[in-house]
């Protein structure tokens, strides 16, 4: 983007504020079309055209729970002689208009983090050649960028509420906005929020007004995915068993405090069996008291429970806003009352502060190489490679970091040994449509061979992996010393799929009297306990309840 | 549909008086296992009805791994599957030997 | 034959029936003496629960002061379905009209069906499926579950499921396959006069046991349905 | 743990209802050991017209039919299994049950127990299934004429739709919980042939107000409502037994007036909440979240069913 400028042998600039000066000349291109701040809904895309340039980067504002959906809409909706070939550095890419964005030729070249539910869609068009990709990030990795070399020059986010100066209110899914924000306007960028409404006092100021330069108000409020919302009675007796398997053999062993839970079923199961199971072990006050962790109905009945200190959150989730309210003890909240989320701050949290991740996946490999992708199927990353990754730059000790560091390491001196971040994958040996776990190689080899990447989509990467949870058993990989007992433990585990049929038997034997393998019976665990019973709340309705009638679950969700 | 059935021999005889025991029901990714107490002590017969066709060396692998663990003598297994994975089939096998090794009331 | 046709064909002495708003009431004179109950649905209309409560008001006044056969005469649509008729509670005014008919048959009062046109699903068994002896007409046409409808939920194709059809009437439409599972007794014949017909059912009229089983098992078209309710039948007898 | 212990044990009637099977439904809500099977699995009666269309059986063809004691007192009991095929009436699972109550009107003094847990008729065997629940709404009809009770619980994950809703209608009385849903056409039903602007099936809280076991209590619809326990609907199956009245041509009488009067006071509520506010519920727009022992004494409150409608 920089251009010599001829004419000056010593210097070969004439200004050092062209990025300002470029700036104030596309606010002046708007001007007509705002009063003060405040731009009318149908200007949108008049705005758009006024302060974007061909071949911008823009954030458009969205992840995997909230959307500047209007912005989208306007967007895709430029004349392409003003507005074309963008490049798009964004989170997520969730919603259709995202994508349309390429095909229309407005966007051209894409950074992002997430995709979701376009996940097959972003996968055919990168295939046809409609996207030219930069590459696929974490959450964090992304943010980071944002200050490097993927500086937004335009930012259009979204907020709850503004007032006239163009203070921001976020709510409780303040989730990316102060990084964007901060990465666009203290670089000569240009932020354009849409907002819910427009009031004369915010409830609170979530990002201050001098930031932003322009306020669109929406007809209806910006679109939340309730992503982390997991119906109780869709658990199963398997995915019990896995809890069971990974609170007594992983929570209490290691003693566990601090850490992130991913969004699938069977740490939801866990999530419903600390007041009952966990009660019944005695492990209140000592495990699972201080998460990272979004603010998951069917944690409500540990939290109810007593069993859950503090929590900070990525973002928020639909219907649990008046339960969080009233429970300022356990999340982050405002003077207002509702919940502050940040995102990066979150993530930090995960990756630094947190001594275990437990999440599940879609395909394991014999290294325990794990991966949500398919040959059709790009998901992007999100979050997870932050929260199930061992933070190399971490310096202050705990128990379960140090006990793991020492089970990898048995021989190297303590002072000088580090510990280990547990990153724990947890499942069952076969998921959705029979489609075995654990594989010979991951689909996403052969994603990256089809598209030409120069990196597969890892999202955890074997030597972060420390725990494989299955129905079948715990196969602690800190415990293996080469990697043919790496191989043999994950194929322990691996049950009836092919990986797990081909097993050596006899060495799989010997990994379990060491206690590499662990089986239900070698905890002291009846898989005939495994029973819904078990749960602390079998239905949403169930949440409802523990959470006195706080909770308000979204539509879809009930049955009643 | 297609129809499997494994014979084996098997160590020992179930325990308990129990006749007949049946679990689990006909469903998406379930299925129910009939148990019959009408065989030979040293044999085990498992019949098998599955809607999923082509899994025939999986089927073999749980159901030998269930004689070996449960060793169920004497009795005759009957199931009908509506595509359950295979930890759900030896879930709900073992859940019908358990089953039989109840006194009869 | 059309409505008026029929009525005419069956009363030659003379009848009030009317049909107001698809919901059919009056009674025709026999020919054997006395007067026969006609209650109905006319027209393809749906059973509802505006026009249920009717037909069982028809039928429970009846009960009250008259006397003879009650006629059940059918070219419905299936039950209503709407968010007022469910709100307000259809299956019970379904039930109910059902309740009636086969409460006067019971006592006294032989409830016979006549389908001449459609009937389908709730609004089927809420009429012409609750009598002793259900009469098909021809061009009479039953569906319990059209094929397109049930091409969507078995996603098998309707050509597929026409072919399957040729070997069982167990689920395709249609008077015959209703008649060889037992469900229509027996079909009139539009040459003869009806009179002659209804006459000569009502003078060799069976008993108000329900024989429909056994009629699918005899015709081929519900083979297993007789036994086995026998069977349970038998079993709860001796446990007593 | 020794396996006679389990068997002994006095049963625990706390887990859900709408989480058990069939089998374990009866087997918790009768008397410990006193089920008797009639035609069990064993005898594997299938439908002999699912492998036509390539689809797995179930042994008992999804209902249990049998004998038991319900607190002392001989009771028959029938239990549709709502996860085999969506609970629906097939050839021989509805032979079952006609079997069942024509030795009930026979033997004039057994009450029968009904577990409703249906989407309606199975559409495979179409024609098999709605003569099945024709023969059994008449059954029903003959035995209640005879003398004997027949009492409808409803609580299952399959609701009680179609033709089971018309059977329901056809019961003595009937015990529902929150889950128990009761109609004739589902809601993608009216969905699909009146548009989403008649009835969004995805809405499902609308689903629930219009068909759900609150609406049918406050309605009338059912005589009681239970919690989601084996133990609730136990109490509720005795409670109707001991109270339910004759059934004859007064019956009928005062159920025609009992409907006549319903569609005369609510026929132009366009929603249950207007129902339940002309009913006098102060605020109606809380019923659903309410729990079931503040429900039930609501529901009390305001609507005294009459056992001797119906």
């Amino acid at each position: 983007m920089q251009t010599a400028i001829a004419g000056a042998a010593t210097s070969t600039r004439t200004s050092w504020r062209q990025g300002r000066d470029a700036r104030d000349a596309r606010l002046a291109a708007a001007v007509s079309l705002a009063k003060g701040k405040i731009v009318a809904a149908s200007d949108a895309t008049g705005l758009l055209e006024a302060v974007i340039r061909p071949g911008d980067r823009v954030c458009l504002e969205g992840d995997n729970q909230k959307q500047a959906d209007l912005l989208s809409s306007a967007l895709l909706a430029v004349d392409l002689a003003k507005v074309s070939g963008l490049h798009m550095v964004q989170s997520g890419v969730v919603l259709p208009e995202h994508l349309d964005l390429f095909e229309r030729g407005v966007a051209k070249r894409l950074d992002y983090a997430y995709s979701g539910p376009q996940s097959a869609r972003i996968a055919t068009m990168l295939f046809g050649g409609k996207i030219e990709l930069g590459a696929v990030h974490t959450y964090l990795e992304l943010f980071a960028r944002y200050f490097i070399d993927l500086t937004p020059n335009v930012a259009l986010i979204a907020a709850v509420s503004a007032d006239r100066e163009g203070n921001l209110y976020t709510g409780p899914n303040t989730e990316d906005t102060p990084t964007v924000v901060e990465a666009t306007a203290f670089k000569d960028g240009i932020v354009i929020a849409q907002v819910n409404e427009i009031i004369d006092r915010v409830p609170r100021v979530d990002i201050p007004g001098d930031r932003v330069h322009f306020v669109v108000q929406a007809d209806k409020p910006f679109f939340v995915e309730p992503l982390f919302t997991r119906d109780p009675a869709a658990i199963t007796e398997s995915q019990i068993l896995t809890a069971m398997l990974a609170i007594k053999g992983i929570y209490a062993p290691y003693g566990v405090k601090r850490l992130n839970h991913g969004i699938g079923f069977n740490t939801a199961a866990i999530e419903l069996l600390l007041p009952t199971y966990g009660e019944k072990l005695g492990l209140k006050g000592k495990v699972a008291s201080h998460f990272a962790l979004n603010p998951h109905p069917a944690l409500i009945p540990a939290i109810e429970s007593g069993w859950v200190e503090q929590i900070h959150s990525f973002g928020s989730e639909v219907g649990m806003d008046e339960y969080i309210r009233a429970r300022p003890d356990v999340y982050f909240t405002g003077p207002d009352g509702s919940l502050r989320s940040n995102r990066a701050f979150s993530q930090v949290a995960g990756l630094y502060a947190c001594d275990m991740f437990i999440g599940s996946t879609l395909q394991i490999d014999l290294q325990g190489n794990s991966s949500t992708v398919t040959t059709s199927r790009i998901a992007g990353f999100g979050g997870a490679p932050n929260m199930g990754s061992d933070a190399r730059g971490r310096r202050h000790p705990s128990e379960p970091w140090l006990q793991a560091g020492k089970e990898a390491d048995p021989d190297g001196l303590a002072p000088l040994r580090r510990g280990r971040k547990l990153v724990v994958q947890i499942g069952e040996t076969f998921g959705d449509k029979n489609a075995p776990l654990f594989v010979e190689q991951l689909d996403a080899l052969a994603l990256a061979e089809k598209l030409k990447l120069e990196l597969a989509p890892v999202m955890i990467y074997g030597d972060d992996v420390t725990h494989i949870v299955t129905e079948e058993g715990i196969a602690n990989l800190l415990l293996c010393r080469d990697a043919s007992e790496r191989e043999q433990a994950i194929r322990g585990v691996a049950g009836y799929t092919a990986v797990g049929r081909a097993r050596d038997a006899a060495m799989v034997g010997r990994l379990r009297e060491r206690g590499v393998i662990r089986r239900p019976e070698d905890l002291g665990i009846d898989p005939f306990d495994a029973d819904r019973s078990m749960l602390a709340a079998r239905s949403i309705k169930d949440l409802v309840h523990w959470s006195g009638g706080l909770y308000a679950p979204p539509s879809k969700f009930r049955n009643w | 549909m297609e129809d499997l059935s494994y014979r084996h021999i098997a160590r020992q005889r179930a325990g308990g008086t129990r006749k007949i025991a049946v679990i689990g029901v006909v469903a998406s990714g379930n299925l129910e296992v009939l148990a019959e107490r009408n065989l030979p002590d040293a044999e085990c017969l498992v019949e098998i009805k599955t809607a999923a066709e082509g899994f025939g060396e999986v089927w073999n692998a749980v159901i030998a791994d269930f004689v070996e663990r449960h060793s169920p003598g004497g009795v005759r297994f009957s199931i009908n599957d509506g595509g359950a994975r295979p930890d759900t089939v030896s879930l709900r096998l073992a859940q019908a030997a358990r089953l039989m090794q109840e006194d009869d009331q | 034959m059309t409505l008026a046709d029929i009525l005419t064909s069956l009363f030659p002495g003379g009848h009030d029936v009317r049909n107001d708003d698809g919901v059919l009431s009056g009674s025709g004179a026999l020919r054997s003496g006395g007067r026969a109950l006609v209650v109905g649905i006319a027209d393809r209309t749906a059973v509802g629960i505006d026009e249920a409560i009717r037909l069982s008001r028809y039928v429970l006044d009846s009960i009250a002061s008259g006397s003879g056969p009650i006629l059940v005469i059918v070219d419905s649509d299936s039950q209503r379905m709407s968010k007022r008729d469910e709100l307000l509670g259809l299956n019970e005014f379904l039930a109910h009209l059902a309740k009636c008919l086969i409460y006067a048959d019971i006592h006294g009062r032989p409830a016979i069906g006549i389908l001449y046109g459609h009937s389908a699903a709730g609004g089927f068994l809420a009429t012409a499926l609750a009598t002793r002896v259900l009469v098909g007409l021809p061009g009479a046409d039953p569906v319990v579950m059209d094929l397109p409808s049930m091409s969507k939920v078995t996603k098998l194709s309707i050509d597929i499921l026409e072919e399957k059809a040729k070997s069982t009437p167990v689920f395709a439409p249609g008077l015959q396959n209703l008649a060889q599972t037992g469900a229509v007794h027996l079909t009139w014949d539009e040459a003869t006069p009806l009179a002659d017909q209804l006459e000569a059912l009502l003078d060799d009229l069976p008993d108000a046991r329900d024989r429909r089983d056994a009629l699918g098992k005899e015709r081929g078209g519900r083979l297993k349905a007789a036994d086995i309710a026998e069977r349970v039948h038998g079993l709860a007898l001796q446990t007593r | 743990m020794s396996a006679g212990q389990t068997a002994k044990a006095s049963p625990d009637r706390t887990g859900s209802w709408y989480e058990a099977s069939a089998r374990t439904r009866v087997r918790l809500l009768l008397d410990p050991g006193s089920f008797e099977e009639f035609i069990g699995p064993e005898q594997r009666e299938i439908s002999p017209h699912l492998k036509v269309f390539g689809l797995p059986e179930q042994f008992d063809d999804g209902i249990v039919v049998g004998r038991g004691l319900l607190d002392g007192a001989p009771v028959f009991v029938a239990a549709q299994e709502g996860r085999f095929m969506g609970g629906a009436f097939g050839e021989v699972h509805g032979a079952k049950l006609t079997g069942l109550l024509r030795a009930a009107r026979d033997l004039k003094s057994i009450s029968v127990l009904l577990l409703l847990d249906t989407g309606g008729v199975r559409l495979q065997e179409a024609n098999a299934g709605e003569l099945a629940i024709a023969e059994i709404m008449r059954a029903v009809i003959e035995a209640r004429t005879a003398g004997v009770k027949v009492v409808g619980l409803i609580g299952g994950r399959s609701g009680c739709y179609g033709g089971g809703g018309l059977i329901a209608g056809c019961c003595s009385a009937l015990a529902v919980s929150e889950q128990g849903r009761i109609a004739v056409s589902g809601p993608e039903v009216i969905e699909t042939n009146r548009g989403v602007e008649e009835f969004d099936s995805r809405d499902r809280a609308l689903v629930w107000r219009t068909m759900g076991g609150k609406h049918r209590r406050l309605l009338g619809g059912a005589e009681l409502f239970s919690d989601d326990t084996v133990q609730g609907f136990r109490d509720a199956a005795l409670d109707l037994l001991g109270s339910v009245a004759d059934f004859g041509l007064d019956t009928l009488k005062a159920e025609q007036a009992r409907l006549e009067d319903r569609l005369q006071r609510f026929g132009a509520c366009p929603d249950a909440i207007d129902i339940w506010t002309a009913e006098g519920i102060a605020d109606a727009a809380s019923v659903p979240a309410l729990p079931a022992d503040q429900f039930i004494a609501l529901a009390d409150q305001v609507r005294r069913t009459s056992r001797d409608a119906r």
